[in-house]
């Protein structure tokens, strides 16, 4: 098995959770591209493509039939039925944003034979195929009906999908590597790859994913050769790999992440509207950005909530976040709205390291502004406890975090998870706010591309002004690999298919 | 009749011989006094030179001038010379050094207990000496350690050879030193009090050995002590020491008989008698120790399996009045250490009672003894390692008189006080322990416990490093204290003229047990027991009135 | 350095006026180590009146700017003024590193002077702190930070704790053997109370050893303290102190080695000094080695 | 002695429960949350509590505690929150690493520390003593990634003699394990050398000044034997300890620099599983290392009483 080829990958991060229904996670989710595949995958334009299934939809629009291509085959030997594949949607429906959206106008899902799976829904429901095919932040993975019966609140304990490589169960070890082998009997579209869509050609024998948690050791190690690919490359760390001529330095993923921060609305002062727009008011993505990443080419300064290049695309109202902040505007408002000094509590996660820069750079801003800011060093999985306490900021609530969002997940006000004006009910910051409801309901209904550009727009316009959220513009993270690692495809997520190794 | 060493040695080759030495201490800040001056003697083949003198002379420093081992840094040579079988010592190189050390000439150290390794089995140390300069086998080794322990009179020498410094008596820690210097059997043997803990019998069995290896090998010997029977007993010549200079030197008998400087009158002046002084009035009948019944059994250890025990100390009975002294004398390890360890409850007998100044002590927790410990003082039979080689002389002085409350600066001008009285110079009390001749560490020690005004001071050997006239000093002492303040004092010691002098009554001990008690008149003139009898016959210059220089009349 | 032999002369001219005892006067090596640990301190403490920048003043085009005259050693990956925050780190990481040194050595001390010298405590003490060593520094500091909040106390506390038991073997493994010397028996004949004997007779003995301990803890601490703040349980890290520089100089070893380097450089020139310092002491503590001086 | 050991054996039980008592309280005043982990950034509150629910964080406290003592003493670790594995089988993983790692820097870190803290004692105030120093004050205050890198920079990149990173393990490719053992070994054992040198010279300048050194000159033997025989033995008890304590110290697994050589030991694992809070395998890592250390430690007490005989328990 010597001649066996091998891609040795270090990763983003390591993979520990190893259901992709359960968890928003990253890692999890391009786990889950190895092993399983999709009923429907979006292309490169963010068209919905099929993958697994081919779809038709009734001319009422309530009846979607999806139908099963030949040969498709799970890693037990077990063929692919149309009962595996409602199981698996049932199941991500219970855990998906947008799958619960569509779940809540089902009528029924059924198999309707082996190969055929039948939605009906009560009510058209747009979305649905592109919902289907999104590829992040949960994807409808179809695995075994029998895996996919476990409750979606807990992990299933078998890795058994029907996508291009298989899980080496006896050589994964949680935190430090995961084995990949080809799935010899999976047969691939025949369309072109693009994104997520596409042929998914397996060119290696085995794909391992392993974690380095030290930057700088991985970047050695790619330059001795004893691994092939890193997934991000810190971008400070870039000049150490000009001195590598066998080392490639290139963007694989052309959107990237859009970084932004979110306020509480539960206390104040945040509750208060004029002061939320101060703190708008007072931040400047290029500090951020620049402070973050350095080097310009890896990031874009960008108001869309939608994050650029995408479809939804707009930047109105973001004109003082662009321009390098307004800080005389920003406490200008801030003695209108009577802020009275209260602190504002500022949380900083400091083992993240595409995270630590945000909170003290803004916190600087803030401070310029006129906030009393009151910085918390916190490791993230206190923040993330922390973040979801409703209590005052001095009781152990919060008033300012910051996140980042691969931009595919938040493209559209069906995945984007901040769009949600149900107070308590919503995500944490919990603005409560009937007309953001609308507009997202407004979203939903529309009909044509027009008309949803024109919903968007109102969104856009309508976040930025109540500060939903306040986005913080984009960064790329270069990927590196060896110059005998070939034909890998552009996309937001990597992909080992197509991929090479000479 | 008192035979002297007559033979005349001087005409043989010279071993050691010593000019002009002077050793100064060394500081930071220029030339520091010294510490020997203009020392000359030579010792020849076969001849045994003494070195006799006051306590803190400079005796063991020319000893360690010699074998190379001042302690760098406080002492250095600061003029004379050394030559050894016509070589220079003082210009050779420290391996040169190394292959004459043990094998031409080796050293006996003055205090056993510090000078062998705490860590290391006795028998390994003395092995040591035979793997360094002789090719053996492990075995041969083996067989030679048990054979050098057996010639100096070691007991059960196969557990003594597995046991460790502290597992030992006195005695034995000191025949062990005698066994390593012996053991190659060297042309220069340097003896620094070599038999201070050994009673007689033993003492006079080592002398003997040593003796013999001049017959056959024409060992040349330096021998440093302060008993005057010894030094008559095996010398050919005799150097008188005071104040680091050598003030008479001659042959033995010329000394012996016709002492020329009026120190060394007074030295021979000052040795004991070993005639017992008469009974003194017995004011008191009030009991300040009884021990009862006691026994000791040391348990053997081992790291998996028990070892067998030593039973150090059997069924001992004793009682010591109110102004009284009682001497032990006996045979080494015949557990007179264990006996007083136990009665400071320093060591926990294995049962039997001890009570003292009528509190039963034997069964007391430590905390509970602690405020009966001003009542009875201990001197330690090693008085160097008793002392906190940390502390000043001074802060160990006035510790026990702190503890029972008497004010610092009171403690101290007590301390002062007792340092005249044991003859130390008043700035002892800022010197370190390690600064101090052994002579001076033990009246340091005496001092210690005598500040305390104890009811009963148990005392180890406690003058046996002292020259005949600072003892005499400090006999006087205690005798004055013991009048002034009734102390009843158990007084261990090998030397028979001491215990003579200064006990009422006399307890002998063989095997861990006592086989003869009486008073000091009855046992040393009329003993009874075999053993007591024996002891008294081994007793060295037995014949000879020391103070006036001529053959007791009695002998 | 090469000034530091005048203020030592100085120095050494005030001690003399204060008269102290000889033996408390320093040697030439140990005056200039005190001479250069008073000099990082006092510069330590007063960073903020002299350096030129405010050390938590991020720019975002200045990032990791080589060392010019605007900026003396140049900046870090937020623009900061690397002059200024080695200069000002100082402050809390003498603290850490002092605070956490001295603490666990005096609790260690303590706990083991008395688990050598009683048999009967030891059994149970040791007991404990077995249990102690097994729970690590980080969760002990998130566990801390939760109950009292992020501050440089609660980081000495998390650093102390798990350190303590390893002072605590570190002083009764000398505890067992010393208590044997006949020295402390006549300590006991003589009536010394047991914390005298602990304190007095026994303590001196575990001086050495503690000094190396201590100087081992005091550098120890300054690095740990990164990790802390890195798991978001110390101070905050854009707050200088040695250890974060270097700790997020990690990444920029290769870029801009002089993060590393000056704070390294610094820290280490401290620790030589408290060594040197340490020396002297048990030097002068042990009257033996005094006299052999050369 | 051999009671005494049972006895210091029988007392892992206490030893255990202080510690599972001590951990389960602390990880459960930590605020953090598993379910938080596994469900990731855009999960709901309602669905957090469904998982937490599912993972037993909702039972009252002392029901977990008694749950999971109850497991452990059935000898089930548990099964890790976050990766759904068992833990057992984790640490088996990631126990060996950690444990090779740790003999190989002992080793090493002995085999030089002794003797240059020996020679520094020997010629105290003497170039090699300052050497010495400058050597502990380096290994003290240069973080540890530093000399790894540094490492790395010179004998893989550079050189290219020994890899980067990774592991293999001994049982596997014995020069393997050599090759990719060395270089951490080293970086670890910085700092160990650093210490045990510094405390061996402290320990022999206390021993040198000693009589029985004096007594051991005499008898001629040569100052090795003096030094190594003689007065190292003496000096030993309190470096044994620190050497104990640094080989527990590294068994509990040393993070860094099994980050900085990507090496798979446990002390990644126990600092991923306190980032996650993920319980079971947290108070497993704990309790395993609380085990190892009441071992070493007992070695080393026992070590005592066979360097110092006047040592008894
Ligand atoms: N290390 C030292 N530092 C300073 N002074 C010392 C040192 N060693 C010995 N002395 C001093 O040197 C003098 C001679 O000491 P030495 O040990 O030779 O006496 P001694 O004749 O052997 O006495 P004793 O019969 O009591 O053993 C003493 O006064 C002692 O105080
Ligand atoms: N700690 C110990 N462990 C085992 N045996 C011991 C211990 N201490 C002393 N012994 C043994 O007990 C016996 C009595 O010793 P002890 O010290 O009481 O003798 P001693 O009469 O004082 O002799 P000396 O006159 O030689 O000092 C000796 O045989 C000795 O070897
Ligand atoms: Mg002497
Ligand atoms: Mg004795």
């Amino acid at each position: 098995k010597s001649d066996d080829t091998t891609i040795t990958a270090v990763m983003h991060s390591s993979l520990r959770v190893l259901d992709p229904i359960i968890t928003t996670a990253h890692i999890t989710r391009n786990h889950g591209y190895m092993i399983y595949d999709v009923l429907l995958a979006s292309d490169e334009d963010f068209n919905p493509q099929p993958q697994m299934a081919d779809w038709e939809i009734s001319d009422d629009s309530l009846t979607y039939t999806l139908t099963l291509r030949e040969g498709l085959m799970f890693h037990d030997g077990e063929v692919v039925t149309a009962e595996d594949a409602v199981a698996s949607l049932e199941r991500w429906g219970e855990r998906d944003s947008g799958g619960q959206l569509i779940f809540d106008v089902t009528e029924s899902l059924e198999a309707t034979d082996e190969h055929t799976i039948t939605w009906t829904l009560s009510e058209p429901y747009p979305p649905l195929i592109d919902t289907l095919a999104k590829q992040s932040a949960v994807p409808a993975f179809i695995m075994p009906a029998r895996i996919a019966d476990t409750s979606a609140d807990s992990s299933i304990s078998e890795h058994i999908g029907s996508g291009p490589f298989r899980f080496l169960e006896d050589e994964y070890e949680p935190g430090v590597s995961v084995t990949y082998e080809r799935f010899d009997d999976y047969v691939p579209r025949e369309e072109e790859p693009s994104w997520m869509a596409g042929g998914k050609v397996v060119n290696v024998d085995r794909v391992v994913w392993t974690t380095m948690p030290d930057a700088q050791t991985a970047i050695n190690a790619l330059t001795t050769g004893e691994i092939d690919y890193i997934e991000q490359v810190q971008v400070d760390l870039l000049p150490i790999l000009e001195s590598s001529p066998d080392v490639v330095v290139e963007n694989r993923d052309p959107l990237g992440y859009q970084t932004m921060g979110r306020l509480n609305f539960q206390h104040p002062p945040f509750d208060n509207k004029q002061i939320r727009q101060a703190a708008l008011l007072a931040l400047s993505q290029e500090d951020v950005l620049a402070t973050m990443m350095g080097d310009s080419e890896y990031y874009e300064i960008c108001g869309a909530i939608f994050g650029c290049g995408t479809p939804l695309a707009d930047e109105s109202g973001s004109e003082s976040l662009t321009s390098g902040g307004d800080p005389q505007a920003a406490q200008q408002l801030l003695e209108e709205a009577g802020y009275d000094g209260t602190p504002v509590v500022l949380m900083q996660p400091t083992d993240v390291t595409s995270l630590s820069a945000q909170p003290v750079v803004a916190a600087q801003a803030l401070r310029q502004a006129g906030f009393e800011v009151d910085m918390q060093p916190m490791d993230w999985q206190t923040l993330v406890n922390r973040r979801a306490s409703m209590s005052a900021p001095d009781e152990g609530g919060w008033n300012i975090f910051f996140t980042n969002w691969m931009v595919p997940e938040i493209t559209s006000p069906l995945i984007n998870v901040m769009l949600n004006g149900r107070g308590e009910d919503g995500w944490f910051g919990w603005p409560e706010d009937e007309e953001l409801e609308a507009l997202r309901r407004e979203f939903i209904a529309a009909e044509s591309d027009e008309e949803r550009q024109e919903a968007a727009r109102k969104l856009q316009v309508h976040t930025l002004d109540e500060v939903i959220y306040i986005p913080l513009g984009q960064y790329i993270m270069p990927q590196a690999r060896r110059d005998n690692i070939t034909d890998m495809i552009p996309s937001p997520v990597p992909v080992f298919w197509n991929i090479d190794k000479q | 009749m008192m035979r002297f060493k007559n033979d005349d040695k001087s005409s043989s080759k010279a071993v050691l011989d010593i000019r002009h030495l002077s050793v100064r201490l060394s500081g930071e800040e220029g030339p520091g006094s010294l510490v020997l001056d203009d020392i000359s003697l030579q010792v020849h083949e076969g001849e045994t030179v003494s070195l006799v003198g006051e306590s803190g002379s400079g005796k063991s420093v020319t000893s360690l001038a010699v074998m190379g081992l001042l302690p760098k840094g406080a002492l250095e040579v600061s003029g004379g010379e050394i030559d050894m079988d016509g070589e220079s010592l003082l210009t050779l190189t420290p391996s040169q050094m190394r292959t004459l050390r043990g094998q031409r000439m080796a050293m006996i150290f003055q205090e056993p207990m510090t000078a062998l390794n705490p860590v290391m089995r006795v028998g390994d140390q003395i092995a040591e000496v035979l793997q360094t300069h002789r090719e053996l086998s492990k075995r041969d080794c083996r067989d030679r350690v048990l054979d050098v322990m057996q010639q100096v009179y070691l007991p059960d020498v196969a557990r003594i050879y597995g046991s460790y410094p502290h597992q030992l008596s006195g005695g034995q820690r000191q025949r062990i030193m005698i066994a390593m210097a012996l053991a190659l059997e060297p042309k220069l043997l340097i003896a620094d009090e070599p038999t201070t803990a050994l009673d007689v019998t033993t003492q006079a069995q080592i002398l003997s050995l040593i003796a013999e290896l001049q017959e056959r090998h024409g060992t040349a010997v330096l021998f440093i002590t302060h008993d005057m029977g010894v030094v008559a007993e095996v010398s050919h010549a005799v150097h008188v020491m005071k104040h680091g200079k050598i003030v008479e030197q001659a042959p033995v008998e010329t000394l012996f008989r016709h002492p020329s400087e009026e120190y060394t009158k007074r030295l021979l002046r000052s040795v004991p008698s070993l005639i017992p002084r008469g009974a003194r009035s017995q004011e008191s009948t009030e009991p300040v120790l009884e021990v009862s019944d006691m026994q000791k059994v040391y348990s053997g250890g081992g790291l998996f399996l028990r070892k067998p025990g030593t039973h150090a100390a059997r069924d001992i009975n004793l009682t010591v009045k109110r102004g009284q002294t009682l001497g032990i004398v006996g045979e080494s390890g015949s557990g007179k250490t264990t006996v007083a360890r136990s009665i400071m409850r320093l060591i926990d007998p294995t049962s039997g009672s001890i009570r003292v100044a009528g509190k039963e002590v034997a069964t007391l927790s430590r905390r509970a003894l602690r405020p009966h410990r001003k009542h009875f003082q201990v001197v330690f039979q090693d008085p160097f390692r008793s002392l906190n080689p940390r502390w000043t002389v001074g802060r160990s002085l006035v510790e026990g008189p702190v503890n029972f409350g008497t004010p610092r600066h009171e403690a101290y001008e007590r301390a002062l006080e007792m340092m005249e009285l044991v003859d130390l110079p008043g700035d002892a009390l800022e010197r370190y322990p390690h600064q101090f001749s052994g002579g001076q560490r033990q009246r340091i020690a005496i001092a210690r416990a005598v500040m305390m005004r104890p009811d009963l001071l148990v005392a180890d050997e406690a003058v046996s490093a002292l020259d005949v006239s600072v003892q005499a000093q400090v006999l006087d002492l205690l005798d004055e204290v013991q009048a002034r303040l009734g102390i009843a004092i158990l007084f261990i010691t090998h030397d028979l003229r001491v215990a003579a002098q200064i006990c009422d009554e006399v307890i002998v001990m063989q095997y861990g047990a006592i086989v003869e008690h009486g008073s000091a008149r009855e046992v040393l003139s009329n003993p009874r027991h075999d053993y007591t009898r024996m002891l008294i016959g081994a007793a060295p210059g037995r014949e000879w009135d020391f103070a006036n220089c001529c053959e007791l009349l009695s002998a | 350095m090469a000034h530091a032999t005048q203020p030592s002369a100085a120095m050494q001219t005030v001690l003399g006026m204060l008269s102290l005892p000889r033996q408390w006067r320093l040697g030439a090596g140990p005056m200039v180590a005190a001479v250069v640990l008073f000099l990082i301190v006092l510069s330590a403490l007063l960073a903020p009146l002299y350096v030129p920048y405010d050390p938590m003043q991020m720019g975002s085009l200045n990032r990791l700017q080589p060392a010019s005259a605007e900026h003396l050693l140049g900046t870090d990956q937020y623009g900061r003024d690397l002059f200024s925050r080695i200069m000002t780190g100082g402050r809390v990481s003498l603290l850490i590193g002092v605070g956490a040194a001295l603490f666990s050595v005096v609790v260690g001390m303590m706990i083991g002077l008395v688990s050598g010298f009683f048999r009967a405590a030891d059994a149970v003490i040791m007991r404990i702190m077995d249990s102690l060593m097994a729970i690590p520094a980080i969760l002990l500091a998130i566990a801390l930070v939760a109950l009292s909040g992020p501050s440089v106390w609660s980081v000495i506390v998390a650093i102390t704790i798990p350190e303590v038991p390893r002072v605590v073997r570190l002083v009764r493994s000398v505890v067992l053997g010393a208590r044997e010397e006949p020295y402390v028996e006549a300590a006991i004949a003589l009536g010394s109370s047991m914390p005298k004997i602990l304190w007095q007779h026994l303590m001196p003995n575990t001086v050495p050893a503690m000094i190396v301990q201590g100087t081992y803890i005091c550098a120890s601490a300054i690095l740990t303290e990164a990790i802390l703040s890195f798991l978001g349980a110390g101070v905050s890290t854009d707050i200088p102190t040695w250890g974060n520089i270097m700790a997020e100089g990690r990444t920029y070893f290769q870029v801009k080695p002089g993060l590393i380097f000056w704070t390294g450089a610094i820290l280490s020139l401290c620790i030589l000094s408290i060594n040197l310092l340490g020396d002297a002491a048990r030097d002068m503590l042990d009257p033996r080695l005094k006299k052999r001086e050369a | 002695m051999l009671g005494y050991i049972i006895r210091r054996l029988l007392a892992v039980v206490p030893v255990m429960i202080i510690v599972a008592l001590f951990v389960f309280l602390i990880l459960r005043l930590t605020p953090g949350d598993p379910a938080a982990i596994l469900a990731g950034d855009s999960a709901t509150p309602a669905q957090l509590e469904r998982i937490r629910d599912r993972l037993g964080l909702n039972l009252p406290l002392y029901e977990q505690f008694f749950q999971w003592v109850r497991m452990m003493f059935q000898g089930d670790l548990g099964v890790s929150l976050i990766s759904n594995t068992p833990v057992s089988t984790m640490i088996g993983q990631r126990i060996w690493p950690t444990l090779n790692i740790a003999m190989l820097t002992i080793f090493l870190s002995v085999l030089i520390a002794v003797p240059m803290g020996v020679l520094a004692a020997w010629r105290h105030r003497s170039w090699v003593d300052y050497a010495v120093m400058s050597f502990s004050v380096l290994g003290f205050s240069v973080p540890v990634f530093v000399i790894g890198y540094l490492f790395i920079q010179i004998f893989a990149i550079e050189l290219r003699w020994l890899p980067v990173q990774g592991y293999t393990a001994p049982t596997q490719d014995l020069l393997g394990f050599f090759q990719r053992a060395l270089l951490p070994s080293f970086t670890l054992a910085t700092i160990y050398v650093a210490l045990i040198a510094r405390m061996t010279r402290a320990s022999m300048l206390d021993v040198l000044g000693e009589d029985y050194v004096r007594t051991a000159r005499a008898k001629g033997l040569r100052e090795g034997s003096i030094l190594f025989r003689h007065a190292l033995r003496n000096a030993a008890v309190p470096i044994m300890t620190i050497i104990g304590t640094g080989f527990a110290l590294l068994i509990a697994g040393v993070v860094v620099t099994e980050s900085v050589f990507n090496i798979p030991g446990v002390g990644r694992l126990t600092v991923d599983a306190i980032l996650a809070r993920d319980y079971p395998v947290i108070q497993a890592m704990i309790l395993l290392t609380a085990g190892l250390y009441v071992l070493v430690n007992l070695l080393i007490d026992i070590s005592y009483t066979i360097i110092d005989p006047r040592i008894r328990y």
